[in-house]
């Protein structure tokens, strides 16, 4: 039980902290945020000077692109960045869902052609798992990938992908047989994104945002080579996927507890500073529990993996907890404002609106990745071991399973 | 002992629903979210023709000489129907300060008019975060022009005139303000819910007429207070009401691993418990109404009770929508965030949940004292 | 909405007053209760002496021993009541339970014999459903009754009878054939307790105490007479019972909130009492808003029964949020005494040891009359109409539902 | 940078477990709790020869030299058995005031004495309702004799000598003070938990000895208070660990409706839950043990945080248990209530959860400005 580095991580945090000092942009403090687009143009070029210094995607091999390090490098790595007004993270779900996927599944010349231009973001990855009619229950997909000849030929629909406006490639999970059991009949491949006969769309927030996108295929063609893993093994690669995402995110999910934080530390009402405050100060030791409790449970789980071990179920715990409480942080900071909580102006509301905007972001956080539901029964039958309930979809034909004609 | 509204409250509230239903849809609402107009006009003529405005107004003063009881059933179906119209500041606020705080003429000459909607009223108290605070007003009045800023004013950029709170001699003070005067600049605000809108109101030497009622301005505030928080109680449960229906239609409809959604025990007890505390907030809501309809003593612990009950129960219910819907709950498109946003709106005006618990054991303590 | 006397309810009132100022024993504040058993004693004196009043069964025929008035006029008696310091619904479940299925079942003969007796607690009546192997899942009760003449030989237990230990009669529930399905293969009778056969032990409690008892039947006879309803229509029968049920216990189950109340009143801690301090004052906020809840929706539900209505499932609600806020309001009650609350000493601690006592009993009243869970089952299924979980047990003979061989 | 136990500790865990396994059954536990004896002594004697009373005493001070992160996880063992011995009393706060507080001398004399169990220590600081208040305290020394009482004492009524907090020319101090003798009376307090029992002592003139160390009582006290939250939250969360493994159990092999009761959605995520407030507890918990066996500033901040958590977490593992058991969970005969009584206990001892809340956000907005 320590939390110092040891003598060669004290040497690599220095390093980093070094090459950051001379090339990061230091925090401005008040800085509102560019556009959606700007962000994403400074976040490629900022990729490139990451990888071109080594430190991108920090636990790949070398080969492929990678520093071929630890988890706990990487962990530095996120730590020392995080001081500085630099994106970390923003193509995690290309080089975290898809990038293993590509290393397991992919030809050898396929991985050293891809992945370090992945790691690089000079391609940009996105992930089309998720349907209209299979959210919660993504084994229950319906996008038809048909072989013709040594081509498979793509149509339906994908949503809830990010960044797919911007991708180069996507890794889909598509139906190849609707005739046999729901769980057998995927398969697995990586698409070219820029072709004809895939069309992005947007789709508009409840907070009037877009992050995310639909994705309607449409006689799209995939070459058999780009298949990863065997025909109907789909599920089973998913599942490597969707660990490996657990990871990914663990960690970098925002749970509200520092910005409420600071709100007490430096909000006034009537004069009286909030941190007087006995009812906000008995808040602010409730949340403060979850957040360091997930803090240090994503540092247990981080410890288990670089001693060798697999990203555990333990990590929906934090998805789960930290998605409400970030939701309910925000709705209470609000509450204390009384009338003027509503205000969602930027130059007017506590910390440019941050909780205004996250009482209308949170629900999508506490959706995005499994609902509250889908984490609960992750951990009661994966982690616990509990048994399943009945199954409606079990051994009969995926096109036999009772659907409500939906989708 | 009769703890239910009559037969024929029950059929005002049905006319109200009914009408609601068919001149208020989600998607007319969405023009008012959507900015194309900041407020319903057409709709709130047609509410001001039926006459809702007079509800609670009496007969010799031009209103219906209903009742409060009446006017909480309206309250309901104009919360479950997200109207967006001027509503809650003209009618709950507006007009019942006028009939705390005014003179015997000025109800006279003014109440009629707000009855028949010939101006839309407003309430300006806030200046700063926190629920309205009587030391803390810098609103000045002095030989009959007004001072200061007042934000987060409900209605206040199309409102015709607000009543005001403000201090003449460091006294405090209710003044009517016409708003299409020089002295008046008003600014709308960006808010969580666009249909119902907020703004900020400067005065610069702004022709003010005070109320001259006998009753004192806190205590009259303080009244209107708690009278517009059962108001708005009745509001939140009609919200709670059309969402949970939301929520039970969706996961009905809604097929996952061959079953339908709502066969999920996960998702029956998230709907049973969206019940259990719409159902509490109901049950609070109506303890309410008569305390208001009574005038009885009980009021101000029974409108913080029903405030509070109703304020956990929107939250809840609005958002357990959402994730009951999954992923389409997020989308603009459907139409979850539509209450999620008017039940923050109606939690936070006339302050949140902290200072009306505050109120509440206030209240408690002293009568079980 | 009106929470005034009518005139007639109002003279009502004013006779149960004067009745009750001339024969009940006024509060003593401080009394100590007596034993289990001396409490017994002085209820059953207590209740004949409320018969020959003619206020026993406010609501039943008066040719029944009730006083053939409404469910207002038993609220009234109920409110007046509890300002002394006698029991009311002290054989709740015997009027409440056991009655309405005499009357709905019996005979004209038994009805005239029997319920008035059990109106004057001459006869003391008590229900047997619950089994050691069918607790939420009442109907997957095994005691078997068969018939053999004009007789039913019953054999098999019973658990978490109250009362069972005084009861001169109890209604019960049985399984009279196997073969079919689980619903459809119960049958309902009353039986004598006191005949050979018939054994009760009592359970003691996690607390110490034993309210409750387990009851053992080894061949005990059931005259045919003595059946309610028809051979197969026990759950039927059941099910108008535990609706009577709901209406009998909403409004006397505790929520904790006026013991809460009057320690936020009296106590100080290093001096500052308990009502200027500002967490126990928002704790108290949020209680009294679902104790108040509680209150006026059993209100609501009285209303809509004095207007004709029948009981409904609404009432789950109150026992469901009562039941888990008088648990946590006791164990807040500990937390704010800290090292001392876990003194039980009645001389020492607060109001004879009542949170002690309480934090110890409460996870009883979560489950007795059904678990939080079958709660929410109930509102789900029957007030909001939502389907049906998959069964495991329709459809099939009883004999044949899996069980795990439990019990 | 490793976030887990080494595993020289998780093998001395997994010895105290087995060890517990096969001598501390809940029958066993049973004995303690039904009133057979005060104490299970028998056991008592058995930790003691194995030495867990001396894991973080010095080798010098005839300990064994191990530190606090091997007696973190016997902590967590001693918790998971329900042990009915004064570990709690005598070694997380006995021996760590006299670490603290005492003088060298006293310490040579004293330790190696606790260590190897030749007496027990207990506590005796609390004298009324509340948490630990030195503003509050009445008992009093003068020419070296103690009067006043306290009460709530943890195995009070056993131990051989207390560590008593006093006054003595008004200042605070720590006295050690010899229980079998003529001065002092003592009565065992009916309590939630019997197998941690606790008692009132009353001194009449006793005899009592100034603890000499250079550190004024006040600290000390914090600090073995920060100590004891830590060691308690493992004790707390191997307690969560057998309530949750309990209800695991008995869920899978009973059967409701035909299925598997752990297999309803309902019971699943209420485990579920009880596994995700466990997990934040140890987390939480491993925290509060790294920075006790460092002795890191942040040991206060870190102690308050596993306390808060564990309280919690016990609370609700426990009661849930008993309601995952159903009717079952309410009888004596099953254990779901020794878990239950024992969360209890350990929740109030050392103040409840409000007091250690506002101990953490004290120590929090002090690191954080």
């Amino acid at each position: 039980m320590d939390f110092k580095d040891s003598p060669e991580q004290a040497e690599f945090r220095q390093q980093v902290q070094t090459w950051l000092k001379a090339n990061a942009k230091p925090k401005t403090g008040d800085s509102v945020r560019g556009s959606q687009e700007g962000r994403y143009e400074q976040a490629k070029v900022w990729y490139k000077k990451v990888f071109d210094a080594g430190y991108a995607c920090i636990t790949w091999p070398k080969e492929y692109g990678g520093a071929g390090l630890s988890q706990i490098h990487k962990v530095i790595w996120s730590q020392e960045v995080a001081k500085y007004d630099e994106p970390d993270g923003y193509f995690v779900i290309g080089q975290g869902n898809c990038g293993p996927a590509i290393m397991q599944f992919a030809s050898e010349a396929q991985k050293t052609e891809l992945l370090p231009r992945m790691a690089s973001a000079e391609d940009v990855w996105c992930q089309l798992f998720s349907e209209p009619s299979a959210g919660s229950d993504v084994a229950g997909l319906r996008t038809k990938a048909e072989q013709k000849g040594d081509k498979w030929i793509v149509n339906g629909q994908k949503i809830w992908t990010s960044g797919a406006q911007h991708s180069d490639y996507g890794v889909i999970l598509c139906r190849t047989d609707p005739d046999i059991s729901k769980y057998r009949g995927m398969t697995m491949f990586f698409i070219d994104m820029k072709q004809a006969g895939v069309d992005v769309q947007p789709i508009t927030q409840m907070d009037g945002g877009s992050h995310f996108n639909e994705v309607f295929f449409n006689n799209a063609e995939i070459p058999d080579s780009q298949r990863l893993g065997d025909v109907g093994g789909g599920w089973g690669a998913a599942l490597l996927v969707l660990m490996n995402e657990r990871l990914a995110i663990s960690g970098i999910q925002p749970d509200g507890f520092p910005e409420l934080l600071k709100l007490v530390q430096t909000l006034e009402i009537d004069g009286e500073p909030l941190r007087n405050n006995p009812l906000v100060r008995e808040r602010l030791a409730h949340w403060y529990c979850q957040h360091a409790g997930i803090k240090a449970s994503t540092n247990r789980m981080l410890t288990a993996v670089a001693k060798g071990g697999m990203p555990g179920a333990e990590a929906a715990l934090g998805k789960l907890v930290g998605a409400v409480m970030n939701q309910d942080i925000a709705n209470y900071a609000l509450q204390l404002m009384g009338d003027t909580g509503a205000i969602c102006e930027e130059t007017l509301a506590e910390q440019h609106a941050h909780f205004q905007n996250t009482v209308m972001f949170a629900p999508g956080i506490r959706l995005a990745g499994g609902t509250d539901e889908v984490m609960r029964n992750i951990i009661a039958e994966q982690v616990l071991g509990l048994p399943q309930e009945p199954r409606a979809d079990k051994g009969i034909a995926f096109k036999d399973i009772p659907s409500g004609n939906q989708g | 002992m009769n703890f239910d509204f009559s037969d024929d409250q029950k059929f005002i509230q049905e006319q109200a629903r009914n009408f609601l239903a068919a001149e208020c849809s989600t998607a007319r609402v969405r023009k008012t979210l959507e900015g194309e107009q900041d407020f319903d006009r057409p709709l709130w003529q047609q509410i001001v023709d039926l006459g809702w405005p007079a509800t609670a107004i009496d007969e010799d003063q031009g209103g219906l000489g209903l009742g409060y009881l009446e006017l909480c059933v309206i309250a309901e179906e104009m919360g479950r129907a997200l109207a967006p119209v001027p509503f809650i500041a003209s009618v709950y606020l507006a007009t019942e300060v006028v009939k705390l705080a005014a003179s015997k003429a000025q109800q006279d000459a003014w109440l009629p008019q707000l009855g028949a909607g010939e101006w839309i009223g407003c309430l300006a108290a806030v200046e700063q975060p926190g629920a309205f605070n009587a030391d803390t007003v810098k609103c000045a009045v002095s030989n009959g022009v007004l001072s200061g800023s007042k934000t987060a004013v409900l209605h206040g950029a199309i409102a015709d005139k607000a009543l005001v709170a403000a201090k003449e001699n460091g006294e405090l003070g209710l003044y009517l303000v016409e708003l299409s005067q020089a002295g008046v600049s008003r600014k709308a605000l960006k808010s969580l819910d666009p249909t119902q809108p907020l703004a900020e109101l400067v005065f610069d030497k702004a022709d003010a007429e005070k109320l001259g009622g006998s009753v004192d301005a806190l205590t009259a505030i303080a009244k209107v207070y708690d009278r517009a928080a059962v108001l708005l109680s009745f509001e939140q449960i009609g919200g709670c009401d059309a969402a949970l229906e939301m929520a039970k239609e969706y996961t009905t409809a809604r097929y996952a691993f061959g079953r339908q959604v709502a066969s999920f025990q996960a998702i029956k007890h998230k709907l049973a418990d969206m019940f259990v505390i719409k159902e509490l907030a109901r049950s609070n809501a109506y303890y309410g109404a008569w305390a208001l309809s009574a005038d009885a003593d009980e009021l101000p612990l029974a409108a913080a009770t029903a405030r509070v009950s109703a304020i956990d129960a929107y939250y809840q219910c609005s958002k357990e929508n959402i994730q009951a819907h999954g992923g389409m709950g997020f989308t603009w498109e459907f139409d979850c965030h539509l209450y999620y946003r008017r039940a923050q709106a109606l939690s936070l005006t006339l302050g949140g949940s902290p200072y009306w618990k505050e109120q509440l054991v206030g209240h408690l303590l002293n009568s079980a004292a």
